[in-house]
């Protein structure tokens, strides 16, 4: 068991409200960590912490420390640019950029050396294809991607993050727009990329939890309140609440 | 449920009252520009009736005050086009980076008191501007570069670009500013530089803005007078040297509108026929402008 | 801060304060500062006139006043045919009261030490349409090859009219290689950054900006003639003291207000005009004024 | 997908590109800032210049006096009125009209046919034409057609007209950038077109629209040219009382004293620009204040 | 059975692109419709439809007819203000104003003619308690709407939706950011409606079609494959492709 990211008593303020209550959690490398727990929790927070998203709000305040391959990031032993380029982000509103689906994958490419065209279709069409989106666009790729359907956004934005290539991939409720069959596809695709990477996705689906991830983490208020193997976890929470929330008696 | 109808109708009418309203003021600004051409094209077509429209618009003389008379308007508008050049290659990159600065980089605090202090530029009055390009500019410009004469256009297109700065900073700042931030935190994400969010995400994205900023800025230095008057001379010779003294389509306008000259002569009738033809220049530019800001707009 | 030094103020007029109305002027912006030095004393005596007074230029001004829009006209020029002519077929009749001098001033930068006087022969060589004169030695022998660079006032104002026509004997002849300023406090400072500049314009900007210029002395055949008030007044600096005028609408005349206006003017034009940088004329030029008012 | 041999095109160009990206930004930082810098330094320069000359001269004598001809007893009462009367009258005219204009070609008008397309470029037109075309237009429209004399409103309307296309362009811009979606989230509430307008879109676009006015306000505060034209005086001792009366405004004041050829004046007139910009600063202070509460980032 | 709106023969363009072909489908009032299908069928694009929104999006045209009470939508019998106030929509990616919970809220009731403080406070308190919000953000209801977490921004448009009192509800994906529980909260609230409205909704899930659901539409690629009664489509479907949906062989 390797550990990619180490995060030991994080506590976050958004000015005065306390978002983030004092988390450590251990990301392993190559498995896919799970975090689930009730709408406004603080799951989107923490993942933004992990590459300093929230160094953008202001008004925001960090305590703790956050170890990527043992290098402080809240310390600055990585930089933001370096950091977010191998901790990619896929947010849970989508946000594509408002130019074509092209420019919107090979965006991040671009920016961090690749000029090569051939290469650049490369990327655009096995990144599209890795979030199940190639076959719906392949047709309109110098087309507007605002005018994509909520999924396919969605989709587009797992491709951008796809294409950077990242050793982290952090994933706010990433298949929430999206059908079953996409669903699987891109389940599929965190199977495969597990092999190289550390993947944190959060979801509102237990059954999606249970299906894919390795461990898994509740939030409740800010507090992670129980993190372990998801299958012991799933069958044997230790704290009574998480059981209340897994068996939908919560509330 | 007879008020909601009542209310309804009201809702409508207003709604349609508004419109109509609203329709009305937009035809003001037709309604402007019949005026001006009105103004401008029935003297301008007197004008033309002495004057040979080839003189006019081939002759590298300008002297309508002067004997013997010469009414060849390409030493105005090589004066213009120069203040006008000049100013947008001070005010265009000065602005723009000015811009981004205050959207993306400057902290809140700084932003807030920055961007009300540039705008103070665009309200010192011309003439301050003029001897400051007199005194100061030149001066400076004479120490680098001695062959500068007393009055030039280069120190004239300097002022005049730097009074438009605050309208290029503001309003390409302020389109900036409506780029929703989720967009800037996606390209963030992507570990891009605060240098690669501005450049490549918010600029194209807000291009339209900064294309009409672009524009605004450059037809006020086409139009500005006073400070070219004081810093760049009032001397219609056909140079392309900023160095020299030149005068403007507009610095002449007012000269002559204001000077001693009777009115009703063929030389007051100048006036007309150069305002037409700024008009018609400025015209021309702008069906450019928007040709190249289309070319490159990113509207999706 | 209120340092008067105004002694007018003393004058007992209160009596007579009944005089009310609006009286207009408009034209030239350089007979302006000496009609708003009049309506200021005017006003100071009778407060209940309002008397705007508008700065068109002198062109723009008899516009005006041929439309029967303003009452007075300043002029810096007198009357052109044209102008004449369409007040007549307005109706307007007018009458034409010369103010004050306006002593053209031929100025060189201070560095300039070969240039002490100049003839009207030389004023004309060097200034006409067809002019060979390049360098101060192609006027005199004497002086330097270097290249003379030439200013002027506007050609549109009525200096420029005024120093052509008398010079080069037609309005607006003149060579065409100068450069030219409106504003005449900008050709002070053209000249006096200009080692080799030769410039011309109102006696006023001279006087006050004797430490950065120098004048040339003027000699129309009597001998070199320095411009002071003195000799603008007597017209012994000659031919470049021009008369700056205004124009009385006669209509308008007719009502007390202008009438009284129109008379304090020259009564006091004596007094005020020197203290506005301008030359008072000869007694004897406003005796004549107040004649045809009176 | 076939990934970690991959890994290696960005491994091979990673630190190498992050330092030399991170270079880049930092160098852009440093021109962009000196940029800013720039323009406050001019400024500075500039004030520095005004105040220097100007303030000695500043009083309150100054500003309750009427024009003279002695510069120590010269105040800029009436000028200061005249400049008050115009300015509020322009902004009055043409804050309304400009918005209403922009939201007409924006959110009213059918895009791309030949009349949006020809009123857009009118516009802009109309931005590049000179002052004192506007200041002809005004003395044959509003003097002569409309028979409002040589007034304060014959003025402000000039100045309406002149200032009229950056308020214009500007606000449409703001209203161009709100978000769609902030407009489909109003309109499927079942509120009106002009509901939305007041509601959601004009509370986005305001500091947009505040910004065009402020530069507008600015340059109309500025103007002497076309008024002069429409028959502002130059001199004016008295203080208008309505709209219909004579008047004058600072930038004439100024440059009339700047065109004298005694120094003191010129000091003066250093001072009437002091007086100017306060009176800038505080009619768009208001604007200023309003913008920054209003402009925060959106989501 | 009482139809609320009748689609006959609708027919959606994006530009060239056929978005909607030929659909006819009946809306039932006091029934809740359950519209399935993957990503891009043209979901959004239909319910969009419903309220007239995409005449707000250049470039489009629509064909067919849509009858609400039997009054042609299409024909301006109804005008599309009255229209949009009778028929509530909630958007896949919510969008709340840039102003607090309490104007978002209380937006459109005050925009048709709500003055009354206290009865605007008591509409804000009912619509927050059926999104299932109200107890998150009570203390913070003149906070940013932006402020809120993505889920919470989800409930608040279709608190924003509630306070209209529509007669007809149209959600896409109303519960795609939110955990089990608020979920269940919101399908409860459904629930409770339905005996007043006809309730349109997009998901994602088959599971909470079927729960929830009294008819099922199944979108493919534009075109309105099946619809019916939702416990015969899922376990008798007509079609094949709906079954292989609904089984997940599809694709
Ligand atoms: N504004 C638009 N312009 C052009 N095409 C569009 C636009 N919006 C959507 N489309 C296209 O229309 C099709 C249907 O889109 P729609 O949004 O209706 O899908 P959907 O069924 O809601 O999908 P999802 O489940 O992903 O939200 C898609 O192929 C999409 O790319
Ligand atoms: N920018 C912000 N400013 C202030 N408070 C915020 C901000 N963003 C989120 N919050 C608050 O912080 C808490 C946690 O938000 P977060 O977005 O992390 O929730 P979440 O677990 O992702 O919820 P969801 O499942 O709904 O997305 C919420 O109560 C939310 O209201
Ligand atoms: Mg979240
Ligand atoms: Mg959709």
């Amino acid at each position: 068991m390797e550990i990619k990211i180490k995060v030991e008593n994080l506590t976050f303020y958004y000015g005065n409200f306390k978002a983030l209550d004092n988390i450590s959690i251990d990301i392993e490398d190559r498995k896919i960590t799970a975090l689930i727990g009730p709408s406004g929790c603080g799951k989107s927070t923490f993942i933004r912490t992990l590459n300093r998203m929230n160094d953008l709000i202001a008004g925001t305040k960090v305590e703790g420390t956050i170890l990527l391959d043992g290098k402080d990031i809240m310390k600055n032993e990585i930089d933001a640019v370096e950091l977010r380029k191998r901790v990619g982000l896929v947010f849970q509103k989508p946000n594509p950029f408002p130019k074509s689906i092209y420019e919107n994958v090979v965006y991040g490419p671009k920016r961090h050396g690749i000029k090569n065209k051939a290469q650049l279709d490369e990327i655009v069409e096995k990144s599209l294809q890795g979030a199940a989106l190639w076959d719906e666009v392949k047709d309109k790729l110098h087309g507007s991607a605002l005018a994509l359907s909520g999924g396919q956004q969605q989709r587009l934005c797992i491709a951008r993050c796809l294409a950077m290539q990242p050793e982290v991939l952090l994933m706010d409720e990433p298949t929430s727009a999206l059908d079953p069959i996409a669903t699987m596809k891109i389940e599929e695709l965190f199977e495969t990329l597990k092999k190289n990477y550390a993947i944190v996705i959060v979801t509102h689906s237990m059954q999606q939890a249970g299906r894919i991830s390795d461990n898994t983490g509740f939030f409740l208020n800010g507090e992670l309140v129980e993190f372990g193997q998801t299958d012991i976890l799933f069958t044997k929470p230790r704290d009574k609440r998480t059981e209340d929330y897994i068996t939908g008696r919560f509330g | 449920m007879k008020n909601e109808q009542k209310r309804k109708d009201r809702g409508r009418i207003g709604e349609f009252t508004i419109e109509t309203i609203l329709r009305f003021f937009a035809g003001i600004s037709i309604l402007t520009t019949i005026a001006i051409v009105w103004t401008l094209f029935s003297e301008t077509i007197i004008f033309f009736k002495e004057v040979s429209i080839t003189e006019f618009f081939t002759g590298t003389k300008w002297t309508p005050t002067l004997e013997p008379r010469h009414f060849g308007i390409l030493p105005l508008f090589v004066g213009t086009m120069m203040i006008a050049i000049g100013a947008s290659i001070i005010a265009l990159p000065f602005g723009l980076g000015s811009a981004i600065y205050l959207s993306e980089y400057a902290p809140k605090r700084v932003r807030k008191i920055i961007k009300p202090l540039l705008e103070i530029l665009a309200g010192i009055p011309s003439i301050v501007y003029g001897f400051f390009a007199l005194t100061f500019i030149t001066p400076i410009l004479q120490k680098f570069l001695p062959q500068t004469q007393v009055f030039n256009a280069a120190s004239a297109s300097i002022a005049v670009g730097i009074m438009i700065i605050p309208m290029v900073a503001s309003l390409s700042e302020d389109a900036m500013m409506a780029i929703p931030d989720s967009i800037r935190q996606g390209a963030y994400a992507l570990g891009s530089t605060k240098f690669e969010v501005a450049t490549k995400v918010i600029v194209p994205a807000a291009l339209s803005g900064i294309g009409s900023a672009f524009v605004l800025a450059v037809s006020r230095a086409i139009g500005e007078t006073m400070i070219v008057a004081i810093a760049a001379g009032q001397s219609p010779v056909l140079t392309f040297n900023p160095l020299k003294s030149i005068q403007t389509m507009t610095g002449f306008m007012v000269n002559i509108s204001l000077g001693d000259i009777q009115h009703g002569t063929i030389e007051y009738k100048t006036v007309f026929a150069v305002g037409a033809m700024l008009f018609v220049i400025t015209f021309v530019m702008n069906i450019i402008a928007k040709m190249i800001v289309n070319r490159y707009r990113e509207e999706y | 801060g209120s340092k008067s030094g105004n002694q007018s103020h003393q004058e007992p007029a209160v009596q007579e304060a009944r005089l009310s109305g609006e009286i207009k002027i408009d034209g030239s912006s350089t007979v302006f500062p000496i009609t708003e030095a009049i309506a200021e004393e005017f006003i100071a005596m009778y407060p209940e006139v309002k008397i705007p007074i508008g700065v068109s230029g002198t062109g723009g001004g008899f516009k005006k006043f041929v439309n029967k829009e303003t009452d007075i006209s300043n002029a810096s020029r007198p009357i052109k045919d044209k102008e004449a002519e369409a007040a007549k077929g307005a109706g307007v009749e007018y009458i034409e009261l010369k103010v004050a001098y306006d002593g053209l001033s031929v100025l060189v930068n201070p560095q300039n030490t070969w240039v002490d006087s100049l003839t009207v022969e030389e004023l004309k060589k060097i200034w006409a349409p067809d002019s060979t004169v390049k360098t101060w030695k192609d006027v005199r022998p004497e002086w330097p090859a270097e290249e003379i660079k030439f200013y002027a006032p506007g050609t549109d104002s009525g200096t420029f009219d005024y120093f052509t026509e008398e010079i080069n004997g037609k309005s607006g002849a003149i060579r065409q290689d100068f450069v030219a300023s409106e504003d005449d406090n900008v050709l002070v400072q053209g000249i006096a950054g200009d080692k080799n500049a030769l410039g011309f314009f109102g006696y006023a900007y001279y006087v006050e900006n004797k430490d950065k210029l120098k004048v040339v002395k003027i000699d129309n055949g009597n001998g070199p003639v320095e411009p002071t008030f003195k000799t603008i007044q007597d017209g012994s600096y000659a031919p470049l003291s021009r008369p700056i005028f205004i124009y009385v609408n006669k209509a308008a005349l007719e009502r007390p207000e202008v009438k009284e206006f129109t008379i304090f003017y020259l009564e006091k034009a004596k007094e005020i005009v020197p203290q506005v940088g301008y030359v008072a004329l000869p007694d004897e030029e406003y005796k004549k004024g107040l004649s045809l008012v009176k | 997908m076939e990934v970690r041999t991959e890994q290696n095109i960005y491994k091979q160009k990673k630190s190498r590109n992050i330092r030399i990206r991170k270079a880049k930004n930092i160098i852009f930082y440093s021109i962009i800032l000196g940029a800013t810098g720039f323009g406050i330094l001019v400024l500075g320069l500039l004030l520095y210049q005004i105040l220097k000359t100007g303030l000695a001269w500043l009083s309150i004598d100054f500003i309750m006096n009427m024009p003279s001809r002695f510069p120590q007893k010269a105040g800029i009462k009436s000028a200061l009125a005249g400049s008050i009367w115009v300015i509020s009258l322009t902004a009055l005219f043409s804050f309304p009209l400009g918005v209403g204009t922009a939201l007409y070609l924006e959110e009213y008008s059918q895009k791309g046919t030949w009349l949006n397309k020809l009123l857009q470029l009118n516009i802009s037109n109309l931005a590049g034409v000179p002052s004192i075309v506007y200041g002809m237009l005004g003395l044959a429209v509003f003097v002569k057609m409309l028979q409002f004399e040589r007034s304060i409103l014959s003025g402000a309307l000039t100045l309406t007209l002149l200032i009229l296309p950056v308020i214009i362009v500007a606000s449409q811009e703001a209203i161009r950038s709100v978000p769609e979606t902030l407009k489909q989230g109003s309109f499927a509430l079942g509120v009106t077109k002009w509901q939305t307008i007041t509601g959601v879109v004009l509370p986005y676009a305001l500091p947009g629209i505040l910004t065009g006015s402020i530069l507008a306000i600015s340059r109309a505060m500025g103007e002497a040219a076309p008024l002069i034209m429409v028959g502002a005086a130059g001199y004016v001792a008295f203080l208008p009382s309505s709209p219909l009366d004579s008047f004058t405004v600072l930038p004439i004041q100024i440059f009339n004293w700047t065109s004298r050829p005694q120094e003191e004046f010129k000091n003066i007139a250093a001072a009437g620009i002091i007086v100017l910009m306060a009176l800038l600063l505080f009619a768009n202070g208001a604007a200023v204040m309003l913008r920054n509460k209003y402009q925060n980032r959106m989501d």
